[in-house]
C-alpha cells in the first residue's frame, strides 16, 4: 500500500533523514566537545525563576501539557527533571501536575529519582507528584485553582497544550508568577507569548533538553534535526526551482492525475503537471489489479 | 483479520478459549515473576527490547511492500505479500495496545488523587471539606455510571436513547454529566474568551519591533473577521475604484490582504515550525525506539 | 418545576460558580471547581471500562457468540497478556521492583515512536511539495484577469499563466518557509550580516503568524462565550424563566 | 500631567472591569436579531459548493469529533451541515472518532433538527433509511487506517436499530449497502475541535475527499491542507457557519454565470459554470446569524482596548524611550 500512496521518494526522503540523526548521534559520541549549540533565551530563565520562587518561600508548579504519553511529554519530563534537581537543592517545594495516569506512572519515578540522586528523598512529598484529572478542562480548573491557592512564584508550561493553555497563563499572571513556557502547538504558541515571560518557540522544545544536559546523544540528535531541516529547504529550493523553470516551457499534453492526454493547443504546464509534484504526488494505482486465489470460506478471525 | 494467523484465536464461548486465556494469565504471571527476579545489569536491556519490538511493527508496516488492490479472503501469492498481508491484518489489532495498557494504567492516576484528598479529609487538613465534596462527587459519578450503563448493556433491555422509558440512573446520570460536568466543561472553555481579552489588552503594546508585528497581524485578522467591517471596507474600495474589476485597488480589500497575509505569510511560517517540530519528533521517536537516551525515561 | 429547567439552572449556578475566579479565587469556585474534579475522576473511572477495555480488550479476548443477523467472532486470547503488562505499571510504588514499570511505558513509547517513522512522509510530505512554487512570471501583466463569463478553456489558459502578482507573492512564500526554517537552526553560529538577517526577518515573519493566529483564534474564544451568555440569558432566563420562546 | 494621569488609567485598567465589559457586550447584543452584511470566504464557499454537488446517492461519512464543551461553534457548523445534507436527500452515516460523548451530542442535534423539518411539513429524515449510527471509535487512527484498507471491515459489527425496530449490520441499510470500499464514499465530512483531521489526512488523503469544520482554533492548523488540496473545503469558526448559512439562502453560482438567481447571490471564483439555487423560505439563518452581531461588540472591545492601552503607553512613555524586551 505504502509504496503506491507515497512512491519511493517519500521512503526515501524518510530514511535520509533518520540516516542523518542517527549518523549524527554516533559522531557525537566520539567528540562531544567541539559542538555548539545557539543560546536559546527561555531556558536560561528557568534558573532565575527557581532562585525567585526560593526567596519567596512559594512552590514551583509545573505542567507538562494534557497529551499522553509520548515524546512530547517525555521531553517535558526531561526537562522538569532538571527543573526538579535545581529546587531540591534551594529545597523549594514543587509541585507537579499530571492530567495523564501513565505520565504520572513516568513523572512519579523521574523526579522521585532526582530526589534519591540528590540525596533528600525526604523532601519528596506525594503532593509534589499528583494527578489532577484526564479531563482537559476539569484540569484546566483544578490547575488553576492550584495556582491561586498555593501563590506559585514560578510556574513552567511544557508540553503539548490546547485551548486550556491561556487559562494556565492569565492564572498564574494574575497571582504574579514567572512562567516559562513552551509548546509543540503552533496554534497554542501566540497565547503563551501574550501572557508568559519566556517562551520556547517551535522545536527549541525539542531542542531544550541537549541544552540543559549537553549529552552527546541529544546534542548530535539535535544536529542531526538542522542537517534534515537543511536538507527540507534543499529539496524545496530545488523543487521551485524546477517549476520556475517549467511553468515557463508548454506543455502538449494534459494530466488528469491519472494519465496524459493531448490537447488542443500547448499551454504552459499546470502545477499539477510539474515534475516535482509528480514525484511527491505519484500516480494512484487504484486501476492495478492483481488476481489472487481465493482462500475457502469459514474461519476468518476477528 | 482473515489472513492473521488462527493460531491466536480460539471459538467464542468455547472451553478451549477459556482454557488458552487462562494459560496465558498464567504463563504472563510466571514470565512476570521470572522477570522480576532479572539481575540489575540486564533490566535496561530488557525494556530496551520491549519498546524496540513494539516500534519495530509500525516501522516494517510502513517499509514493508503492501498488496494495493486486495479483497477479503485471498491468498498471497508469495512470502512477501504473506507478510504485507499479515502486517496490514495486525495493524487495527496493534493499534489497540497502546489504549489498552494505558487504559489498565489508569488506577495509577485515581490512586494518586485518592491519596491525596483522602489524606486531607482524614487528616483535616486545609480545605478537607471540599476534598470530601470531590471524593463524594467521584464516587456518585461513578456508581450512577455504571448503573446506567449495565441497565443499558443488559439483554431485552428497553431503548434507553428515548427519554421515555428512562428509570432513576438514566435522570441521574443525564443530571450529572449533562447537566453538571458537560455544563462545567463549557464554562471552563468559554472563561478563556475572558483571558483573551486581558492578555492581549496587557500584552499588545506597541513596545518592540515584534510586539507591534504581532499586534498589526492580529488587528488585520480580527477586522477582516468582522464582516460588517470588512463588507463597509471593501464597499468603500469598490466605490474608489469606481466599480472597475480590474481596478488595481481591488487588492486592498481587508478580505485580500488577510487571505493574502494567511497564504503567503501565516502558512508557509507555521508550516516551517512544523517542519521543524515535525522533525524533532521523528528524532525524538527514534532516540525513544533506540532507546538511545541514557538516564531519561526510555530506559 | 420540570426536570429540564432544574438541569438548566444547575448548569447556569455551575457556569457563574466557575466564572467567579475571575474576580477572585473564592469558597464558591472551589466548590464547583472540586465538584468538577470529582465528577470528572468519577466518569473516566466509567469510561475506561464502558469506553477502552470493554470494546478494546474484552471483547476481543472473548469473541463473539452468533445472534440472529449476526456471524459469531471467534476470540483472540493472547489478548489476555496485555492487562497483566498494564498492571506492571503499579511496580513504580515499590522500591524493589519499579524498573518493571518502564515495560508498559516502554511498550507504550515504542509504539508511538514506530508512527512517527510511519506518519512523516504522509503528514509533511505535501506541505513541501506545496511550498515548490515557481516564481518566474510567463507574463508581463500585472494582476490575474477577472475571468467572470469566460468559457471553461480561456479560465484554463489564465490558470496556466503566473502573473507578476502571482510571482511576487510566490517569492514571498518560499522566502518565508526558507527564513522561518533557517531561524530554527540551532548549531551553527550566525557570522554573516546576511544569515543574522534572514534569520532575525524569519522571527518577525513568524510573529505575524503567531499574530495572525491570534487574531483568529479571537472569534472562537469570544463564540464560546456568547454561546454561554445565550445559554443563560436566553436558554434559561428568556426561555425558562420568563417562559418567553427564543 | 493631566494627560499623563489619563495614560495611567488607560494602561492600568482592572482585568475584571474588562471582563464586566465583556459580559456585558457579549450579553446585550443577543436579543436583537440583525442580518450582518459579510462575504463568504473562499474554503467555506468551496465546502459549499462540494456539499451541493457531490451524487446524491453516495453516502457522506460524518465525523462529528466535538461536545458541548465547543457548542458555540461546532453545533452551529453540524446543524449547517445536516440542513444542507437532508435537503439534498444525501445518506450520511454518523461516527466519532475523538469523544465518548460526541455521538450523544450529534443525535441530540439531528432529532432537534428532524423536529425542525416536521414543524416545517418536510418528511422527517429516518434512522437507517436516510442515516445511519456507527457510534464512537476510542482509536481513530487505527480506524482511519483500517478504513483505508477495506471499509467494511473498518465498521464491521457495528449495528443499528432498522426500520422494523431490530438491531442489524449498518453495512445492510440503504445507506451503506451499495459501499464496497472508500472510493465508494461522496465525501468524508469531519466536524471537529481538535486535531483529528490531521489523523484522517495522515492516513485517507487521495482515497476519499476530505472536507473539515472546525472552530476557529483549529483554523490555522488545518487551513495548511486546504492551501495544499489535502481539503475540499473548509468552514472555520463562526464565520465560517455564517458563511454557510448566507449561501443556503442566497445560493451560490460559478463566475462565469451571468444570471444570478438572487441579487445577494455568491459568486465562486474557484467554479466556472455551477449554479446552486438558494433554500428560499427555509431556516438557513439561526445560531451563528445571532451570535455573528454579538461577536462584532466583543471584537469591538477588543480592539478599543488594544488602542487604549496603547495610547496610555504613548502619554506615559518617558522621554529617553528604552528598547524592545
Amino acid at each position: 500500500m505504502q509504496y503506491y500512496d507515497t512512491g519511493w521518494f517519500g521512503v526515501f526522503v524518510t530514511a535520509m533523514l533518520t540516516v542523518f540523526i542517527l549518523f549524527n548521534i554516533s559522531r557525537a559520541h566520539r567528540n562531544s566537545e567541539s559542538l555548539f549549540i545557539r543560546r536559546i533565551p527561555g531556558l536560561n530563565a528557568i534558573d532565575e525563576a527557581i532562585g525567585r520562587a526560593t526567596e519567596m518561600g512559594r512552590p514551583v508548579l509545573m505542567v507538562p501539557g494534557i497529551g499522553g504519553l509520548n515524546a512530547i511529554s517525555v521531553q517535558a519530563l526531561n526537562i522538569f527533571a532538571h527543573v526538579t534537581k535545581t529546587a531540591a537543592r534551594f529545597s523549594t517545594p514543587i509541585r507537579l501536575c499530571l492530567a495523564d495516569a501513565t505520565v504520572y506512572t513516568v513523572a512519579q519515578e523521574i523526579i522521585r529519582d532526582v530526589y534519591q540522586k540528590e540525596g533528600m528523598i525526604e523532601r519528596f512529598h506525594s503532593d509534589s507528584v499528583q494527578f489532577v484529572s484526564d479531563r482537559q478542562f476539569a484540569f484546566a480548573a483544578g490547575v488553576a485553582g492550584m495556582i491561586y491557592r498555593e501563590k506559585a512564584a514560578a510556574t513552567f508550561f511544557l508540553g503539548e497544550f490546547y485551548a486550556e493553555s491561556l487559562i494556565f497563563a492569565e492564572s498564574a499572571n494574575a497571582v504574579g508568577a514567572i512562567q516559562v513556557a513552551g509548546t509543540t502547538q503552533t496554534t497554542q504558541t501566540p497565547f503563551f507569548i501574550a501572557a508568559c515571560d519566556y517562551v520556547l518557540i517551535g522545536d527549541e522544545y525539542y531542542a531544550a533538553s541537549a541544552y540543559l544536559t549537553r549529552s552527546p546523544v541529544l546534542v548530535g540528535s539535535l544536529i542531526g534535526q538542522d542537517w534534515c531541516k537543511i536538507a527540507i529547504a534543499a529539496l524545496i529550493l530545488i523543487g521551485f526551482a524546477t517549476n520556475s523553470y517549467q511553468s515557463t516551457q508548454l506543455t502538449s499534453q494534459a494530466y488528469d492525475g491519472k494519465e496524459w492526454t493531448p490537447l488542443a493547443q500547448p499551454r504552459h504546464y499546470l502545477a499539477s503537471e510539474t515534475w516535482s509534484s509528480l514525484l511527491f504526488n505519484p500516480k494512484s494505482a487504484r486501476d492495478v489489479k492483481v488476481e489472487r486465489p481465493l482462500e475457502p470460506e469459514q474461519g476468518g478471525s476477528q | 483479520m482473515t489472513y492473521l494467523a488462527s493460531f491466536f484465536t480460539a471459538p467464542a464461548a468455547s472451553s478451549g478459549l477459556t482454557i488458552r486465556i487462562l494459560g496465558t494469565l498464567v504463563f504472563t504471571a510466571i514470565a512476570i515473576f521470572a522477570l522480576s527476579q532479572a539481575p540489575t545489569r540486564s533490566r535496561r536491556p530488557i525494556v530496551a527490547t520491549v519498546t524496540f519490538f513494539a516500534g519495530l511493527f509500525y516501522v516494517l508496516f510502513y517499509l514493508w511492500p503492501q498488496p494495493y488492490d486486495r479483497k477479503p479472503n485471498e491468498i498471497p501469492l508469495n512470502s512477501v505479500e504473506a507478510v504485507g498481508f499479515w502486517l496490514k491484518d495486525a495493524q487495527p489489532v496493534v493499534s489497540t495496545f497502546g489504549n489498552i495498557i494505558a487504559g489498565s494504567m489508569l488506577g495509577l492516576g485515581i490512586f494518586s488523587l485518592l491519596s491525596v484528598h483522602l489524606r486531607k479529609f482524614v487528616k483535616k487538613q486545609r480545605d478537607w471539606q471540599f476534598s470530601g465534596i470531590l471524593l463524594l462527587s467521584m464516587v456518585a459519578m461513578a456508581v450512577i455510571g455504571y448503573w446506567n450503563w449495565i441497565q443499558k448493556i443488559a439483554p431485552g433491555s428497553p431503548d434507553l436513547e428515548n427519554v421515555a422509558n428512562w428509570g432513576f440512573p438514566q435522570y441521574a446520570n443525564d443530571f450529572l454529566f449533562d447537566g453538571m460536568l458537560q455544563q462545567m466543561d463549557a464554562a471552563m472553555f468559554s472563561i478563556i474568551a475572558f483571558y483573551i481579552l486581558s492578555a492581549a489588552y496587557r500584552a499588545f503594546r506597541i513596545r518592540s519591533i515584534e510586539a507591534t508585528i504581532l499586534l498589526s497581524a492580529a488587528l488585520i485578522m480580527m477586522l477582516s473577521l468582522m464582516g460588517a467591517v470588512e463588507y463597509q471596507t471593501s464597499e468603500l474600495i469598490r466605490n474608489i475604484s469606481g466599480n472597475d474589476p480590474n481596478g488595481f485597488i481591488n487588492n486592498f480589500t481587508l478580505k485580500e490582504i488577510a487571505t493574502w497575509m494567511r497564504t503567503n505569510l501565516q502558512n508557509p511560517s507555521l508550516r516551517a515550525v512544523d517542519f521543524g517540530v515535525g522533525i524533532g519528533a521523528l528524532a525524538m521517536g527514534l532516540r525513544l525506539w533506540l532507546s538511545l537516551e541514557r538516564g531519561g525515561v526510555s530506559a | 418545576m420540570n426536570y429540564d429547567f432544574i438541569k438548566l439552572t444547575v448548569g447556569v449556578l455551575a457556569t457563574i460558580g466557575l466564572y467567579s475566579a475571575l474576580y477572585k479565587e473564592t469558597k464558591l469556585y472551589r466548590f464547583f471547581e472540586h465538584i468538577f474534579l470529582g465528577l470528572a475522576a468519577g466518569f473516566t473511572l466509567v469510561a475506561v471500562w464502558t469506553e477502552t477495555l470493554k470494546p478494546m480488550w474484552w471483547d476481543q479476548m472473548v469473541g463473539r457468540t452468533a445472534d440472529g443477523s449476526e456471524e459469531s467472532v471467534p476470540g483472540l486470547w493472547l489478548f489476555a497478556i496485555l492487562v497483566p503488562i498494564g498492571l506492571l505499571g503499579y511496580t513504580v510504588f515499590s522500591r524493589k521492583h519499579n524498573w518493571m514499570s518502564r515495560i508498559p511505558i516502554g511498550i507504550i513509547l515504542g509504539l508511538w515512536a514506530g508512527q512517527q517513522v510511519q506518519v512523516w512522509w504522509t503528514r509533511y510530505g505535501p506541505q513541501m511539495s506545496d511550498s515548490m512554487v515557481p516564481i518566474i512570471p510567463t507574463t508581463s501583466q500585472f494582476r490575474v484577469p477577472p475571468t467572470d463569463g469566460l468559457p471553461t478553456e480561456q479560465i484554463q489558459a489564465i490558470a496556466s499563466q503566473l502573473y507578476v502578482s502571482q510571482a511576487l507573492s510566490n517569492i514571498v512564500l518560499v522566502f518565508t518557509v526558507l527564513s522561518v526554517l533557517s531561524y530554527f537552526f540551532f548549531s551553527f553560529e550566525l557570522k554573516s550580516r546576511l544569515v543574522k538577517g534572514v534569520n532575525l526577518s524569519g522571527r518577525w515573519l513568524l510573529m505575524i503568524g503567531f499574530g495572525a493566529i491570534f487574531g483568529s483564534t479571537v472569534m472562537g474564544r469570544f463564540a464560546l462565550v456568547i454561546d454561554r451568555m445565550f445559554f443563560i440569558w436566553i436558554e434559561w432566563f428568556k426561555e425558562g424563566i420568563l417562559r418567553i420562546p427564543g | 500631567m493631566n494627560l499623563l494621569r489619563l495614560g495611567k488609567i488607560l494602561q492600568g485598567v482592572p482585568r475584571q472591569a474588562l471582563y464586566t465589559m465583556l459580559i456585558v457586550v457579549a450579553s446585550v447584543p443577543l436579543f436583537f436579531r440583525v442580518e450582518v452584511p459579510n462575504s463568504p470566504d473562499q474554503p467555506a464557499i468551496d465546502l459549499f459548493v462540494t456539499l451541493n454537488t457531490i451524487p446524491a446517492e453516495r453516502p457522506v461519512l460524518v465525523e462529528s469529533d466535538w461536545t458541548l464543551s465547543s457548542r458555540g461553534e461546532s453545533m452551529g457548523q453540524m446543524e449547517a451541515l445536516l440542513r444542507i445534507m437532508m435537503r439534498r436527500n444525501v445518506k450520511f452515516v454518523l461516527y466519532s472518532g475523538a469523544d465518548p460523548q460526541a455521538p450523544q451530542v450529534a443525535r441530540n442535534v439531528i432529532r432537534r433538527i428532524n423536529a425542525e423539518r416536521k414543524r416545517a411539513g418536510q418528511p422527517e429524515y429516518k434512522k437507517w433509511v436516510d442515516w445511519v449510527d456507527a457510534g464512537y471509535y476510542p482509536d481513530l487512527a487505527g480506524l482511519a487506517n483500517a478504513m483505508a484498507t477495506d471499509i467494511r471491515r473498518a465498521f464491521a459489527g457495528r449495528q443499528d436499530t432498522n426500520e422494523r425496530g431490530s438491531m442489524q449490520d449498518i453495512f445492510r441499510s440503504p445507506v451503506l449497502q451499495n459501499v464496497k470500499s472508500i472510493s465508494d464514499v461522496a465525501l468524508l465530512v469531519n466536524v471537529h475541535a481538535s486535531g483529528t483531521i490531521d489523523i484522517l489526512n495522515e492516513r485517507l488523503y487521495r482515497r476519499v475527499p476530505l472536507a473539515s469544520m472546525c472552530t476557529g482554533v483549529m483554523g490555522p492548523q488545518s487551513m495548511p491542507y486546504y492551501a495544499s488540496g489535502q481539503l475540499v473545503g473548509i468552514s472555520v469558526g463562526l464565520k465560517g457557519v455564517y458563511d454557510l448559512e448566507q449561501m443556503m439562502e442566497y445560493g451560490v453560482v460559478g463566475k462565469s454565470i451571468r444570471e444570478r438567481p438572487h441579487p445577494k447571490t455568491i459568486v465562486s471564483s474557484n467554479h466556472d459554470e455551477i449554479v446552486i439555487q438558494p433554500f428560499t423560505g427555509q431556516k438557513n439563518y439561526d445560531r451563528a446569524a445571532r451570535y455573528y452581531f454579538s461577536l462584532h461588540f466583543a471584537m469591538t472591545l477588543m480592539i478599543v482596548a488594544i488602542i487604549a492601552g496603547n495610547i496610555g503607553m504613548i502619554l506615559t512613555r518617558k522621554p529617553k524611550r528604552k528598547g524592545g524586551q
